[in-house]
């Protein structure tokens, strides 16, 4: 065990992270901003994973290998995200999320 | 012996058929020949019938009845069937003669009264019709053949009153009979039902059997306070007054007249208006066992209604009116001697009187009819002040006329005369304030009558655009035969053949009674002597004197309209018009209404779709908290 | 159904069962494979074609497909695969065979479109995406464990992103494209912090573990709520469906069609087997849950349907809220659901393709996609006006097209369960339902218009693709065995 | 092949030969020779079933034929009549072939027309021959769909808006019917065993009564509503209004009839101690919609309302007797299904060809139709006293069969409704007579009615079939109501012995 850190303090914080992803995805308008915030959640989603592995079933790595599998999609993601920002980018000349709304009703 | 009896109404159809479907392809003289000789030989059969069962087996004690043939013709349960059968006994057999006559006469008068007249093989097919659902009806053997047949006849009389379809009034006039008597009849049918439930039966054979076994289980029962059977009776009665034009249900009679006046004769006057009388005569047995109530109701409607029509009779100046008001008056008579009869020998007096009214009253109303007709024919036109001494112009019009002028006031020795006294009898034995109403309109109807014949004959003469003449022999020989039948169907011994229990009796004259009603008739034919067999002032005069009371009885006390009222105002605007908007505004309106709400419903939430991602979003947490929600609820 | 239970490197030692891991096993993958295989043909090819000749791989990537498709047919050995992380057996094959059906049938439509001018230098990028998707949803379909079902969904679910902004020169589908990426991050997001949830819980990402471990506790709860609003999002229900219609709009025809049909079809797929195999234990939790969102999606996706105009994004909430009545399978939690979900996709593969298919062939055709320009068009184009109400009356449900027996056997299952009160919801959605494609059906045959859609002419593919629908249409309702067989399936796969 | 699939397979048979067609004489000319076949077919199954039933075959159902169709759920494709069925497929092969021949001028867009009407034939002969309820559900909305197209493409008037509010309205009950026949199947084995569609084996286990008492309703109003029942009605009169003739002869005439086989086949045959339970109610209902409709004719000017209300009051009594449930009151009610089909069937098919004559359905805007046009007004005439029930026609036997029935009940308030229902009788009379008098007698209105061109062959055809069927019913009931009681016996035998009362 890390000695002195109880596993609710990782649970804790990555609680936290996750709904400031969802704020933050919620509030910002900067597109790429929006795509922060969604690596937080999954961040924090990848403390989960390592935190329950290695307290909880220390005998075994699927929290581990879930975690990296996890950071690996999600820069995947996050290219195929910014790919798109910049396409958007091209047509508006902008990247924020309130003039994406032409598709609506 | 009887099998033969079934094509007496089988005939009239087959015509009808033939007529009907091919008619409009031949001459029309064809189709009146055709209905004639077919009518002839019913009418030939029906009196070889008659002289057979009344007079051919020497018969002791009552006259049984005979069903020479029934067939099933639908199965409701196993004791609830119709079938269709012929029945005789002594009032069917009587009946077959009337309907049968009077309806060879009309055939016969109506070559040469409906002769070149547009739709002369309709009217013919009419005609058969008519006369086959008559005799159906007089022969049925249960009570809903009968009133299958009741049916029919409506149906036919309203085909015929309406036979000029082009004149609105006739269309009128036929369809008020029609609905109204409909209206009777659903009266008839609900008794119909509450008999079938009592006595899980149809068949006179069963009802009008004297020991009422099968009424064994209408003991006790009632409805509102009143007795079952009495309910049933009374609303069988109902039928019969709708058909035999009963006070309130009388007022389609008059208008009936819009209709070609040998029609008139034979269904307004002589045959289908005493079907009602004839329904009473049929079920007397259960009236006066299981509904004694109901047979008192009968006789004051009776009395009244004839009391009612002499008096509005008397204002009348369509003679056609005046005769259909006569005949109310007459059937009111034949009804109230059904009601004031009693059961077997002497108390039976009513009823044999009853029928032997209907029978007389068969003949020389219908020749009034079809004298009137013969006039109108001359004249052009029915309203009496046109008219006035036609007696020189018309001769065998004016004696047939005038003969039976003569019966209807009850001058002996002809039958009017007999028939009548014979019901004066019975009324006054049993309830003296009828016979005093009765009596009463012997005198008026005496008055009303030569009214009507002193203004038509009498009196100086109009100038006519053409002067009338004589109808042909088609016409003036039934005009004869039935001045004949009038004269001397007075001597038939009724007493020995048509008595409510079949068995003979001895009547003999009461002159106590005679002799009154004799005297009042003369004085109503001298009082009409004086007012009208010169032409004066005095009547307007009196008129002018009653006023009021006048013109109230000229529009027939505003019976009429007080009908209209009810109709047209109360059912149509009060009624029917309301359920129509109901079910647009209210009905179909909720139904529509579901749909536009939704419709509205999914404008409003179309903000929910705004297009911004972040919104989306947001919807999506909240829906996750939507869900957790539910999920503390249920855990 | 597992004759033992696997873990990753855990103690217990199954890690070994690689070794004994042969070649002829990898066999159970050959869809996967085959899938791959064709993607790296295509790409060979891609880069063997003359820049002028690039048109030639459409018919050569439809027939290479076809083939894929038809070797799908051949029965697969039964069993897991990387120590369970990969299932194989009768059911996930008979999917997969489905899907593939379904992607031929889009190929075949796509190639009007393929044929632009705008795309020929793209067309195998267009081919190379669709099958990538598709192997990712067939891993999904197969997977043992929620590890190689995440990444099966996240392959399904990006490429498609880029599809979805396929068109370049409309600045609707880069927003489409946008659209779909994000909130699909975001909904994987919450999906994987449900699960790590679970996890936690269990202490296994391995679907038989779980099952076997998994016990009702509010953190399970959360973790549930989580993954099922994931899904959710993935089988676009209210309401987690906002994106749906945005992107079908913004989206070429072509990619919204499998959008609509064969993603949604695979996620309800696995997430009924997720459902059934998984929390099998928790009904009690998951199915007020599921009945509340039924009850949702089939409501609101019908009032937003109800005044839709544009053809794409009409079909959108229609496709919404036939996966509100696929719920209603779901929610009979028994082989008869499971079976009657595997029907309902597979007709409604058939149907939303048949009507897809015509909106795409019109607008390829005259530019029309809004409901008012198809008016008259019964006048000018029987076939096609007759096929679009086939395929409508079979979204409808109405016989005696397969839609009817869809949507029926999907209720029988709910009512078996007792959800009567549902059933009479879902079918009186239904009747609505009907209203909005009655009003497709008014247009075409009834509304009088001066400049109908003209007469023309649609490609061989596009006919053969739509015949291929209209027999789906009659054949699927009427051949009982279909459905028999895929009962008799289910049975053996859950008991 | 078995007869009873043979009427299936004949109609569409006829509709893919009109596939086959270019023009409107083509298609007709297939779909009379199909619909001849059809009218043979239904002819020789009446005459068989007659026979059957005189060597003594004692069956509920024959002509039994059974093909499992979805195995797993134990659908099968079971075809079986008894004498009910019978005299209904009889009912609807007369019609569909006046149906035709009432259409036989349909140029925009016939060969659909026809094949539209030919589908929606095939679902009602289709209902009528199934014992499995799946089969009849399924027949049930094929024969309601084609309505929409029917009344949409060919209507007259605000149709797209009547068409749809028929459509949705009946699609509304066959939604309430999916819920009931749910209920059924999976009550249909309480005691183990599969589950089954199967009516006759249902009919032989008894539903658990709560069950009964929570579907009954669902299953009852589902049918109800297609049998006009107050107040699910409304789609009615607008549908008749706007649909084109054939369509509002197969409509009232036969359609709505599903409704009330239905209603006593699945709802009160299946159910039979809800269906006592809850009797009263539809009782009420269903008196009411006797008269209301009535009334309702009264104020109407339209032709094609008046009739349309008079349907609404005629169907009240049917639902009215076979809710009655003794033997006399059901048999009346089947015998007013037929009657009403036919009569109603006459009448659209007259108000259609004098509409294609005037071009107006507004009464007062007539008049003395007799003169011009004798022979369509004579029909009129004996259409509208064969729905006042004039004796010798088919509507006097079905009307008093139902009240003396339903007046034989013990109950007290049972006879008081009978009263009230007889009461239409009445109401009937005033409006059909009105209509009569202001329609075809008196002076003609309208100088361009002088030269009206009388009943064609074809359209004499049309009629005629539907007067003789009228009349001969009307003069020979009795075979009629024989082999109607014959088949009532086991269904009144089931509702008497679960009496609650």
């Amino acid at each position: 065990m890390i000695e002195g850190i109880p596993i609710q303090h990782f649970l804790i914080v990555s609680t936290i992270m996750f709904f400031i992803g969802i704020a933050g995805f919620i509030m910002r308008r900067n597109l790429i901003t929006i795509l922060m915030a969604i690596e937080l959640i999954l961040n924090s989603v990848n403390i989960n994973f390592v935190i329950f592995n290695r307290y909880l079933y220390p005998d075994q790595l699927q929290g581990h290998f879930f975690a990296i599998f996890v950071v690996g999609i999600a820069a995947a993601e996050a290219s195929v995200a910014i790919a798109l920002i910049i396409n958007i980018y091209r047509k508006l000349k902008n990247i924020d999320v309130e003039n994406v709304n032409e598709l609506r009703y | 012996m009887y099998n033969y009896t079934i094509l007496i109404p089988l005939i009239p159809l087959v015509i009808f058929l033939v007529t009907g479907l091919l008619g409009m392809k031949w001459k029309p003289i064809i189709s009146g020949l055709l209905g004639t000789t077919g009518l002839g030989i019913s009418w030939v059969l029906s009196v070889m019938t008659a002289i057979t069962y009344f007079f051919g087996s020497h018969h002791e004690g009552a006259f049984e009845t005979i069903i020479p043939f029934e067939k099933l013709w639908l199965t409701f349960s196993e004791t609830l069937q119709i079938k269709m059968g012929v029945l005789l006994d002594p009032i069917s057999v009587m009946m077959l003669v009337v309907v049968t006559t009077i309806s060879f006469m009309v055939h016969i008068y109506s070559l040469g009264y409906m002769h070149g007249e547009k739709g002369f093989q309709r009217f013919y097919a009419f005609l058969s019709l008519f006369t086959f659902s008559m005799l159906g009806l007089v022969i049925a053997t249960n009570i809903f053949q009968m009133y299958i047949f009741w049916e029919l006849v409506g149906v036919s009389s309203f085909l015929l009153i309406g036979f000029y379809y082009q004149k609105p009034s006739a269309v009128a006039a036929s369809k008020k009979a029609f609905i109204v008597t409909r209206f009777a009849d659903f009266g008839f049918l609900i008794g119909i039902l509450i008999l079938s439930f009592i006595t899980k039966t149809f068949d006179f054979a069963k009802l009008t059997n004297p020991d009422g076994a099968v009424f064994a289980n209408a003991a006790g029962m009632s409805f509102m306070g009143i007795s079952v059977m009495t309910w049933a009776m009374v609303l069988v009665f109902m039928g019969g007054a709708g058909k035999s034009a009963m006070f309130p249900l009388h007022i389609w009679l008059p208008d009936a007249m819009e209709g070609p006046t040998p029609v008139s004769a034979l269904i307004h006057a002589a045959t289908m208006v005493v079907a009602g009388v004839y329904l009473v005569a049929r079920l007397f047995v259960v009236y006066h066992f299981q509904a004694p109530d109901a047979l008192e109701i009968i006789a004051y409607v009776g009395g009244f209604t004839s009391l009612f029509a002499a008096v509005i009779a008397i204002t009348q100046h369509d003679i056609k009116r005046v005769l259909a008001f006569s005949t109310l008056s007459q059937l009111g008579y034949m009804m109230l001697s059904l009601g004031v009869s009693g059961y077997g020998g002497e108390e039976g007096l009513g009823y044999m009187a009853s029928m032997f009214h209907l029978f007389t009253h068969a003949m020389f109303k219908a020749l009034l009819f079809l004298a009137a007709g013969s006039i109108i024919h001359a004249v052009h036109s029915n309203y009496m002040y046109e008219m006035g001494g036609l007696r020189k112009y018309l001769p065998i019009t004016h004696i047939t006329f005038l003969i039976a002028c003569l019966t209807i006031a009850g001058v002996p020795p002809l039958s009017g005369f007999f028939s009548k006294d014979e019901i004066l009898v019975a009324a006054f034995n049993h309830n003296k304030i009828l016979f005093g109403v009765e009596f009463l309109v012997a005198g008026l109807t005496a008055f009303y009558m030569f009214r009507l014949y002193f203004n038509i004959f009498w009196g100086k003469d109009r100038h006519y655009h053409h002067t009338p003449h004589e109808s042909p022999l088609t016409m003036t020989i039934p005009l004869m035969f039935l001045a004949f039948a009038s004269i001397f169907s007075g001597f038939l011994p009724f007493h020995s053949m048509v008595t409510s229990d079949k068995m003979h009796f001895d009547t003999h004259l009461h002159l106590a009674v005679a002799v009154p009603s004799v005297l009042i008739g003369l004085i109503g034919i001298a009082f009409a002597w004086l007012l009208y067999k010169k032409e004066s002032k005095v009547p307007e005069k009196l008129a002018k004197q009653f006023g009021i009371l006048y013109t109230a009885t000229y529009n027939k006390f505003y019976i009429d309209e007080i009908y209209l009222f009810v109709t047209k105002k109360i059912i149509f605007n009060y009624i029917s018009r309301p359920v129509a908007w109901f079910d647009r505004h209210i009905v179909d309106a909720f139904m529509v209404g579901i749909g536009t709400v939704t419709e509205k419903i999914s404008y409003r939430i179309k903000g929910m779709q705004s297009g911004q991602l972040q919104h989306y979003a947001f919807m999506f947490v909240a829906g996750v908290l939507i869900l957790a929600l539910v999920l503390v609820y249920y855990i | 159904m597992l004759s033992y239970s696997p873990s990753l490197g855990g103690g217990r030692g199954e890690a070994l069962k690689f070794g004994d891991m042969n070649l002829s096993q990898f066999l159970m993958m050959r869809h996967e494979l085959l899938l791959t295989a064709a993607a790296l043909i295509i790409l060979i090819a891609e880069i063997a074609t003359a820049d002028s000749a690039k048109r030639k791989l459409i018919p050569f990537t439809i027939a290479l497909f076809a083939m894929v498709t038809v070797a799908g047919f051949f029965p697969v050995p039964e069993g897991t695969l990387f120590g369970g992380s990969y299932q194989s057996n009768p059911l996930t094959a008979l999917m997969k065979n489905v899907l593939n059906i379904g992607v031929l049938i889009i190929f075949l439509q796509a190639e009007g479109w393929l044929k632009r001018p705008e795309n020929s230098d793209r067309i195998s990028e267009y081919f190379l995406l669709t099958v990538s998707t598709l192997i990712g949803m067939n891993f999904m379909i197969s997977s043992g464990d929620f590890l190689m079902f995440y990444i099966g969904l996240e392959t399904a679910t990006i490429p498609i992103a880029g599809l979805a902004a396929f068109d370049r020169i409309r600045s609707r589908s880069a927003e489409a494209g946008i659209k779909l990426i994000l909130s699909s991050a975001l909904s994987s997001g919450v999906l994987l912090f449900g699960l790590s949830l679970i996890y936690g819980v269990t202490g296994s990402i391995y679907f038989t573990d779980i099952a076997q471990t998994i016990t009702s506790n509010s953190m399970v709860a959360l973790g549930f709520i989580f993954f099922v609003s994931g899904m959710g999002f993935k089988i676009s229900l209210v309401p987690f469906h906002f994106w749906t219609a945005d992107v079908y709009e913004g989206a070429p025809i072509n990619v919204t069609s499998y959008l609509s049909v064969i993603s949604k079809g695979a996620a309800s797929f696995i997430f009924t087997i997720i459902l059934f195999t998984v929390f099998k234990t928790l009904t009690e939790m998951w199915k007020p849950v599921i009945y509340t969102l039924a009850v949702f999606t089939m409501t609101v996706a019908n009032l937003f349907a109800l005044r839709q105009q544009n053809m794409k994004r009409f079909l959108a909430f229609s496709s919404i809220a036939q996966a509100g009545f696929l719920l209603l399978g779901i929610l009979g939690n028994n082989d008869l659901g499971m079976s009657a979900v595997v029907y309902f996709v597979l007709i409604y593969i058939f149907t939303n393709l048949g009507a897809f298919g015509v909106v795409e062939a019109i607008s390829n055709a005259s530019g029309v996609e809004t409901i008012d320009g198809y008016n008259g068009m019964y006048k000018t184009n029987p076939k096609l006006s007759l096929l679009m109400t086939l395929a409508l009356f079979s979204l409808a449900g109405i016989p005696p097209v397969a839609g009817f027996f869809g949507k029926f056997f999907l209720f029988t299952a709910a009512a078996g369960s007792g959800y009567y009160i549902l059933v009479l919801i879902a079918v009186l959605n239904a009747t609505v339902s009907l209203y909005y494609y009655l009003r497709v059906v008014r247009a075409m045959f009834i509304e009088k218009s001066d400049n109908p859609v003209p007469t023309f002419k649609s490609s061989a593919y596009m006919r053969t693709a739509l015949i291929i629908c209209v027999a789906g249409i009659f054949a699927v309702g009427f051949a009982s065995v279909i459905f028999d067989t895929i009962r008799e399936i289910s049975q053996n796969f859950l008991y | 092949m078995n007869i009873l699939t043979l009427l299936i397979v004949v109609p569409v048979l006829t509709i893919i030969g009109i596939l086959f067609t270019k023009d409107m004489k083509g298609a007709r000319a297939v779909s009379a020779f199909g619909m001849t076949i059809q009218l043979i077919v239904a002819a020789t199954l009446v005459f068989m079933y007659l026979g059957l039933r005189k060597a003594g075959v004692t069956d509920e159902m024959v002509f039994i034929s059974d093909y499992t169709w979805f195995k797993s759920l134990n659908i099968h494709y079971t075809t079986g009549v008894d004498g009910i069925a019978v005299v209904m497929i009889a009912l609807t092969a007369i019609v569909v072939f006046a149906g035709i021949f009432a259409s036989w001028e349909v140029e925009y867009l016939s060969r659909e027309f026809f094949i539209s009407l030919i589908l929606l034939a095939t679902g009602v002969f289709g209902f009528f021959i199934s014992i499995d309820l799946f089969t009849m559900f399924l027949f049930y909305e094929v024969a309601v769909i084609p309505m929409y197209l029917l009344i949409g493409v060919w209507g007259s008037g605000p149709k797209e808006s009547s068409a749809m509010k028929l459509t949705l309205m009946l699609m509304g009950g066959s939604a309430l019917l999916m819920v009931g026949i749910f209920g059924i199947y999976f009550n249909s084995a309480p005691n183990g065993g599969p589950l089954t569609f199967n009516i006759l084996e249902i009919s032989k286990i008894n539903i658990p009564v709560e069950a009964q008492r929570f579907f009954f309703p669902f299953t009852f109003i589902g049918f109800g509503i297609l049998g006009a029942l107050f107040p699910f009605h409304t789609w009615s009169p607008d549908g008749h209004a706007s649909a084109p003739t054939a369509v509002s002869m197969l409509h009232a005439g036969v359609l709505m009839k599903l409704g009330g086989y239905g209603a006593f086949r699945v709802a009160m045959f299946l159910m039979p101690e809800a269906a006592h339970e809850q009797a009263w109610i539809f009782i009420i209902l269903t008196s009411i919609s006797v008269v209301y409709g009535a009334f309702g004719a009264i104020w109407q000017k339209d032709l094609k309302y008046i009739n349309a209300y008079s349907s609404v009051s005629h169907c009240g009594l049917v639902l009215f007797a076979l809710l009655m449930m003794n033997e006399t009151a059901m048999d009346g009610g089947i015998i007013q299904m037929i009657s009403h089909g036919l009569m109603t069937a006459l009448f659209f098919a007259l108000i259609g060809m004098i509409y294609g004559r005037t071009h107006t359905r507004n009464i007062y805007e007539m008049g003395g139709l007799m003169k011009v046009i004798p022979v369509l007004s004579v029909v009129y005439v004996i259409a509208g006293l064969a729905s006042l029930g004039l004796p010798g026609l088919s509507g006097f036997v079905a009307e008093m069969t139902v009240f003396v029935g339903a007046f034989q009940h013990e109950d007290l308030f049972h006879r008081i409704v009978t009263i009230i229902a007889a009461s239409s009788i009445v109401i009937t009379a005033v409006y059909i007579l009105r209509v009569v008098g202001i329609l075809l007698f008196g002076p003609v209105k309208d100088p361009h009615f002088e030269h009206l061109r009388d009943a064609t062959w074809f359209e004499k055809l049309s009629m005629f079939t539907l007067v003789i069927a009228i009349a001969g019913i009307g003069i020979a009931p009795l075979w009629l109501s024989d082999t109607i009681l014959d088949s009532l016996k086991p269904i009144v035998h089931k509702l008497a012995e679960t009496n609650v009362f």
